[in-house]
């Protein structure tokens, strides 16, 4: 069967693109979605860690991380929507900063 | 390499392969469908390592209700594409740093099992032993899960409610 | 080291004086200018009443701690309220009454913010005071900060060229000294266990050990000498003063400064005799340095007050030298030249600030024959810059013989520098002299008036003061002698 | 020998040295604007110190051993600094002479300063030196001395920069200032040197011959010379000597007391004043006699070119200053001194006369003068061929006497060389000398306008008061040389002297020098008396030389270069940027990077999420690496 690292590695790449989805896309929905990943990968490393220890508490984390992943969803969505109808765009860039970072000639920001 | 384990490596890889498409791609749509398509890898992984009810809640609720909404909000702002600021350099290194330095990390906590473990012992949880174990020892943390999506309820109505007063913030 | 207790508080007096001038300046309205400059020249005036008879009234052959006063603050942490004065504190305690009360006359003419300008002086002065009577190591912290923050409003508010750089330099500066002063004070405090912080009890009790007095004295040196105008850390003193109003230049010179070798003598010498013979040297070369320096750079400034500001550095320099000799003419000169400096730069900066209220610029190059317009500025300023030059009869000579004799026979390389430093310190000052009371008469100072009967008065309170002390000067000497000398004994053995 | 004086003296002494000082304070502060007061409270002061001195003079004529009083003036640290005084011969002779010039000088400017602006404070500064250099004169310790020598100094440059409009008044006011100062600081490493190895610095003290066994000879010396170096600067000898003809800007009756007859002769009188122990050190006696020597000889090539008849003068009095060190160094204490009190007599003469004829003519330049018919001021010229016969050293009158003393003292010297050099020195004086007069006595070339001399009479009591001083002092000119005897007798009581003057067997020496001075004369009346034209005489076919002279040996542009190259453009202008550049540029530089940081922090921070992500996540990444490597 295979080694308790190698799932951890997986779960660990998978975390590390979550993360660089999360800090990179200058999108609030992708942002959104890199965290979904992150949790996701939380959750393998759970379910490996369970089946590695040989006890079900892991998988009842997993069970937890889900109902998080799901209500942050939820909630982090309609705060989009919310942000969305007031600024009209979906930029993590408040607006005042972006007139900022314009003056301040901050180039690819 | 029996065929369990080539399946684990298999698995492992279409996941990877689907989340590295979901986090480049520019069109959101195709992102979420990556994203659904990795979970769906998840699912499975949770099959092979003993979390059959899990796989499914798995499938149930991440590829189904999360990604789902997100399709829905995609849709109702209709923003398809990712304007010109795609991977700003500034953003791009640091991040890349950071999560290779999470990446480093984790990889040295786990590698010292690396050498004496020859692999997993092949165990299924059932689902029922599963929940007769979840509803004895985490009775009180499935309460708080409960609650917790109610109170996400609330919020999201709050949120979305379309006060009177301020109706003027239509979209442009 | 007695110490008698008094039978009037005296000394609280006079810091309540201070107090009590500050509180009714604040209650008076802003607009009535007059009743607030009345009221501040009433009480400076008391408190230079005050000094003179403390001053008077010491006994000298008695010696020690006199009019010593102390109330419990925090008997948790040992600290009291503990005020005395000996033969080192009462000269500066008249030079702070002197030059508080000539400096508030000076700022007769003062028309923009006229109440914050006595009030913030007030708290200055306040500060001064407590600092040169106080015999509590925390106290003399409390009051070292309290005499440094009216000082940056002072100088940002009323200031002339560059006052915001002045100001923020200067008040930095004296923070990075205090910042220093405090983990001395409290490394001393602790290392003696005997959770205290009177100065008596300290150094009497206490015994510390030579490596902790090394560290101690030099963080209090460099600390106390960052506004003592210590020759690396000088830099801010010339600034402070071009920035400054003259009034408070005239404080912040003649006084403040002065604050810096008190510390050094009062909390670094007393309590750590082995780091000051430690550190002597060092402070011999700085003190040297500082001498040399601040006159060579005073040759070529283009500014009035910047020479007289690196004037003043230069005979800091001289006091510094005097304390690094570990004599007791040394000692004495250098206590001597603190009063005398303090006296001589009150009395630069006042003719100074005349000439600068009247012709409204203060570079040397478009300055010239005011000897013939303003005749009576011009004779003080000849009488401040002839006492800068150490001419004898004039006070600050006596001071300077008396540092330069134990100087030689110490350091004397040093001491031979220092000497020759003199021709150039005459030339600085001559050539100041020359380019602006000398020449003929420039039309455009033609109309300017001249001094005022009201005007001279501080001006010749602060000469006589000069000349009386210049031909007099055993009236100083035997006060300052009356404590260095059982001092030296006591400490060197 | 400390016996206490009896109360008269004390009564003479506090009168004598109290009232100029008094009168100081009361001109400069209450009546300078009335010239008439304070030139009566001046007079008054001085006249009475003149009789004060005068009768001390004549009571202690006799007396065996010299007189001290002291009081302690203030006690600093364990140093206590006495304030006395000290009667004896020397000290008394020089009292009596500082006090009849300065009465003299005080009454000629009656006439010469009438009607400038700035009278009363000329009369102020007049009695600040008066009463500096008098105490100065019986000063009992070096250590007092040194304080009246500085305010001397203080004296002499107020009184140079004196007319302070004239920018060149002022420019040579400093100038005097800083190099007296120069040989002050000198002086004063030297006073404090024998302060620390001998403890007490009593002039009486340091004259006795033990003074040799408590100092190592090495220290001797090395004080001996620096306080030599404090005569150097006040005497204008030969390295700070181009500060005295500068300082002929002042008014002339200045130049006349300070810069020839008393202030000068102060460093000559410190060395007589410390005779005992300068000869202890035979090093420093064979210096002074070479300084003496050169900057005579320097001095008197200078007079040969100069067209000022105050610079003139002014080269001349370095010269003979010069002639009595070297007297002294020679170990001729009385020959020195004896020619100190006739050089201030004569010389002030010369100076006053140049007085009245720069009043009359309004120029210092003696060949315009001579065009303007110099000629016709009889008086003034028979003063001043009088004064200019004693300088030149001719039989009847006092120079005569005194520099055959010193010419006696120099023969009798072990080396020749000095006697040549003495010898040279005097023809030399003899020839400026008469070259001066002789231009002169040029008849006049311009006929002389009425108005040039109806604007000159205005004072008639002030033209008198200036006849009258000249005539004095010509008078004393020519009585004061028979008073040689009496002198010699009267200073050698003081000093124990060394055997009298070997003068009486060396016959051949008076016939030389006088054969020389001849000789002088006649080549000078040869040159300017006959050649009309001649300016500077057998100088004029050296083009080079005559160059060399009129820049005075270029050692004014020697400390011009020192002075901007060295201290303003090498050390003050690399301190200062040191002060600008390293450590206040060092310090703001420090503000500013913490300024940036704070910057670019700030722009970390800034509102934008994904900026504060990456901070959160980059410390949980730091701290997982540090877990899993700890």
């Amino acid at each position: 069967m295979v080694p308790f690292s190698h799932s951890l590695l997986v779960a660990a790449l998978l975390f590390g693109m979550g993360l660089f989805c999360l800090l990179t896309r200058r999108n609030l929905i992708m942002m959104l979605l890199g965290i979904e990943v992150m949790l996701n990968a939380g959750a393998l490393a759970f379910v490996a860690a369970s089946l590695h220890w040989q006890q079900m508490d892991g998988q009842a984390m997993v069970l937890f991380i889900l109902t998080v992943a799901a209500t942050e969803v939820s909630v982090g969505l309609a705060l989009i929507v919310a942000l969305y109808r007031r600024t009209g765009s979906v930029d993590p860039d408040p607006p005042a900063d972006r007139q900022l970072a314009a003056q301040a000639g901050e180039g690819g920001v | 390499m029996t065929v369990y384990s080539l399946l684990f490596y298999l698995l492992s890889l279409l996941t990877l392969a689907a989340t590295a498409m979901a986090v480049t791609r520019r069109h959101m749509v195709h992102a979420v469908l990556y994203l659904v398509l990795s979970f769906f890898g998840t699912a499975l992984l949770f099959y092979l390592l003993g979390a059959p009810l899990l796989a499914a809640l798995e499938v149930i609720i991440y590829a189904g209700a999360i990604m789902v909404l997100f399709l829905f909000i995609i849709m109702m702002i209709r923003v398809e594409k990712e304007d010109d600021r795609f991977f700003p350099f500034l953003q791009w290194w640091p991040a890349l740093l950071i999560s290779g330095g999470f990446l480093a990390g984790l990889l040295a906590l786990s590698r010292e099992d690396l050498v004496r473990q020859p692999g997993m012992t092949v165990a299924q949880a059932l689902p029922q032993v599963f929940g007769i174990h979840l509803f004895r020892d985490h009775w009180l943390a499935i309460e708080i899960a409960s609650l917790l999506l109610l109170i996400a309820l609330v919020g999201v109505l709050h949120l979305s409610r379309r006060r009177r007063a301020d109706a003027i913030e239509e979209a442009p | 080291m007695q110490v008698h207790a008094t039978s009037f508080p005296f000394l609280t007096s006079l810091l309540l004086c201070c107090g009590l001038g500050l509180a009714i300046i604040l209650l008076l309205p802003a607009h009535r200018e007059r009743e607030i400059k009345l009221v501040s020249a009433v009480f400076s005036g008391l408190t230079l009443v005050i000094s003179l008879y403390l001053y008077l009234a010491y006994d000298r052959d008695l010696g020690g701690q006199q009019f010593a006063e102390s109330w419990e603050w925090v008997p948790a942490l040992g600290i009291r309220f503990a005020n005395a004065a000996d033969g080192f504190s009462l000269p500066m305690l008249l030079l702070t009454g002197i030059v508080f009360f000539t400096a508030v006359l000076t700022a007769w003419e003062l028309n923009y913010r006229v109440k914050e300008f006595f009030a913030l002086t007030f708290l200055l002065v306040l500060g001064v005071f407590g600092l040169f009577m106080s015999l509590d190591l925390f106290f003399i912290f409390v009051w070292f900060d309290v005499s440094l923050f009216p000082m940056y409003l002072l100088i940002a508010i009323w200031g002339s060229t560059r006052k915001e750089y002045g100001a923020m330099k200067l008040t930095l500066y004296l923070l990075a000294g205090s910042a220093l002063i405090l983990p001395a004070i409290l490394y001393l405090v602790v290392g003696a266990g005997l959770s205290s912080f009177s100065l008596i009890t300290l150094m009497q009790e206490a015994v510390f050990s030579p490596g902790q007095q090394r560290l101690a004295f030099l963080l209090l040196y460099i600390g106390f000498g960052i506004l003592a105008g210590v020759w690396p850390f000088h830099t801010w003193s010339p600034v402070g003063h071009v920035a400054a109003p003259t009034a408070v230049s005239m404080i912040h010179a003649g006084v403040l400064m002065k604050i810096g070798a008190f510390g050094i003598l009062r909390v670094g010498i007393y309590l750590c005799p082995e780091g000051w013979s430690y550190w002597s040297p060092v402070m011999a070369f700085l003190a040297t340095a500082g001498i040399v320096y601040g006159a060579l750079v005073g040759l070529s400034q283009t500014d009035l007050k910047y020479v007289i500001g690196y004037s003043s550095v230069s005979h800091m320099g001289i006091v510094g030298l005097g304390l690094a000799t570990l004599t007791v003419d040394g000692l004495s000169g250098a206590v001597y030249q603190m009063f005398a400096h303090g006296i001589m730069t009150a009395l630069f900066f006042s003719s100074v600030g005349y000439i600068y209220d009247r012709t409204h610029t203060k570079a040397i190059a478009d300055l010239g024959g005011l000897g013939r317009t303003l005749p009576r500025a011009s004779s003080f300023f000849i009488l401040a810059a002839m006492t800068g030059i150490g001419v004898p009869c004039l006070a600050s000579f006596w001071g300077e013989l008396v540092v330069f004799l134990s100087a030689v026979r110490v350091f004397p390389i040093y001491g031979a520098l220092v000497v020759l430093a003199l021709v150039i310190s005459a030339l600085f000052m001559l050539r100041v002299v020359q380019k602006t009371c000398y020449g003929p008469p420039l039309e455009r100072y033609a109309g300017l008036d001249d001094m005022g009967n009201g005007a001279m008065v501080p001006r010749l309170i602060l000469a006589a003061v000069i000349i009386g002390f210049g031909l007099f000067p055993g009236a100083l000497f035997d006060m300052i002698n009356s404590a260095a000398i059982p001092f030296i004994e006591g400490v060197l053995g | 020998m400390m016996s206490s004086p009896p109360i008269e003296v004390v009564l003479l002494l506090a009168v004598a040295l109290g009232l100029p000082l008094t009168a100081f304070g009361v001109i400069m502060t209450l009546t300078r604007s009335q010239p008439r007061v304070s030139a009566i409270i001046s007079l008054g002061a001085i006249a009475v110190a003149f009789g004060a001195s005068l009768s001390l003079l004549i009571a202690h004529w006799g007396m065996p051993t010299p007189l001290v009083y002291e009081i302690t003036w203030l006690v600093a640290g364990e140093l206590p600094i006495p304030l006395g005084v000290l009667l004896d011969p020397t000290s008394l002779l020089m009292l009596t002479v500082v006090a009849a010039i300065s009465l003299l000088v005080q009454i000629y400017s009656l006439g010469y300063m009438a009607g400038d602006p700035g009278f009363g404070r000329y009369y102020g500064c007049m009695s600040l030196f008066a009463w500096a250099m008098l105490t100065l004169t019986v000063s009992s310790s070096l250590i007092q001395l040194y304080i009246f020598w500085e305010l001397v100094g203080l004296a002499s440059y107020l009184l140079i920069g004196f007319w302070f409009e004239k920018w060149t008044a002022s420019e040579a006011g400093k100038k005097a200032f800083v190099m007296t100062r120069l040989g002050d600081t000198a002086f004063l490493l030297g006073l404090i040197l024998l302060w620390l190895n001998l403890g007490d610095l009593s002039i009486a003290g340091l004259n006795d011959p033990q003074v040799a066994d408590r100092l190592s000879p090495g220290q001797l010396t090395l004080a001996a010379v620096l306080i030599f170096g404090g005569i150097i600067g006040k005497s204008a000898q030969f390295p700070l000597l181009t500060w005295l003809p500068d300082a002929m800007e002042g008014p002339t009756p200045v130049s006349a007391l300070l810069h020839s007859a008393t202030m000068v002769a102060a460093g000559v009188y410190l060395f007589a004043r410390l005779f005992g122990f300068f000869s202890l050190s035979p090093a420093v006696m064979t210096l002074c006699l070479a300084v003496g020597t050169l900057s005579m000889l320097l001095a008197a090539s200078m007079a040969l070119v100069s067209r000022d008849i105050k610079q003139v003068w002014a080269y001349s009095t370095i010269s003979q200053l010069g002639y009595m060190l070297m007297g002294l160094g020679a170990g001729g204490f009385t020959a020195g001194v004896f020619h100190l009190t006739t050089h201030a007599g004569f010389k002030a003469l010369l100076f006053l006369c140049a007085g009245v004829l720069i009043h009359h003519f309004d120029t210092n330049d003696i060949f315009r003068m001579s065009q303007r018919g110099s000629r016709r001021q009889r008086l003034t010229l028979v003063c001043l061929v009088i004064g200019a016969a004693a300088l030149s050293g001719l039989p009847p009158l006092s120079g005569f006497f005194s520099k055959e003393m010193i010419l006696a003292h120099l023969a009798v010297h072990a080396h020749p060389f000095w006697l040549a050099a003495g010898l040279l020195g005097s023809f030399l004086t003899a020839y400026y000398t008469f070259r001066l007069i002789f231009v002169l006595l040029r008849p006049a070339a311009e006929t002389p306008s009425d108005d040039a001399e109806g604007h000159h009479h205005s004072e008639p009591f002030g033209e008198l008061c200036m006849a009258a001083v000249l005539v004095t002092l010509a008078g004393l000119t020519v009585v004061l040389g028979f008073g040689q005897g009496a002198l010699t007798h009267f200073l050698s009581a003081a000093a124990g002297a060394p055997p009298p003057a070997p003068a009486h067997h060396l016959g051949w020496l008076p016939v030389v020098v006088l054969t020389l001075t001849g000789a002088a004369i006649v080549a000078a009346w040869w040159e300017f008396a006959r050649q009309k034209r001649s300016e500077t005489g057998w100088v004029d076919r050296f083009p080079t030389l005559a160059t060399l002279f009129a820049r005075r040996w270029y050692l004014d542009d020697l400390y011009r270069w020192l002075l901007d190259r060295v201290v303003y453009g090498g050390f003050s202008r690399a301190f200062t940027w040191n002060d600008q550049r390293v450590i206040d540029g060092g310090l703001d530089g420090l503000g500013q990077t913490v300024i940036d940081w704070g910057a670019i922090s700030a722009r970390l921070n800034r509102s934008q999420i994904q900026f504060r992500l990456m901070v959160l996540f980059a410390v949980v990444a730091v701290l997982v690496l540090y877990l899993a490597f700890a």
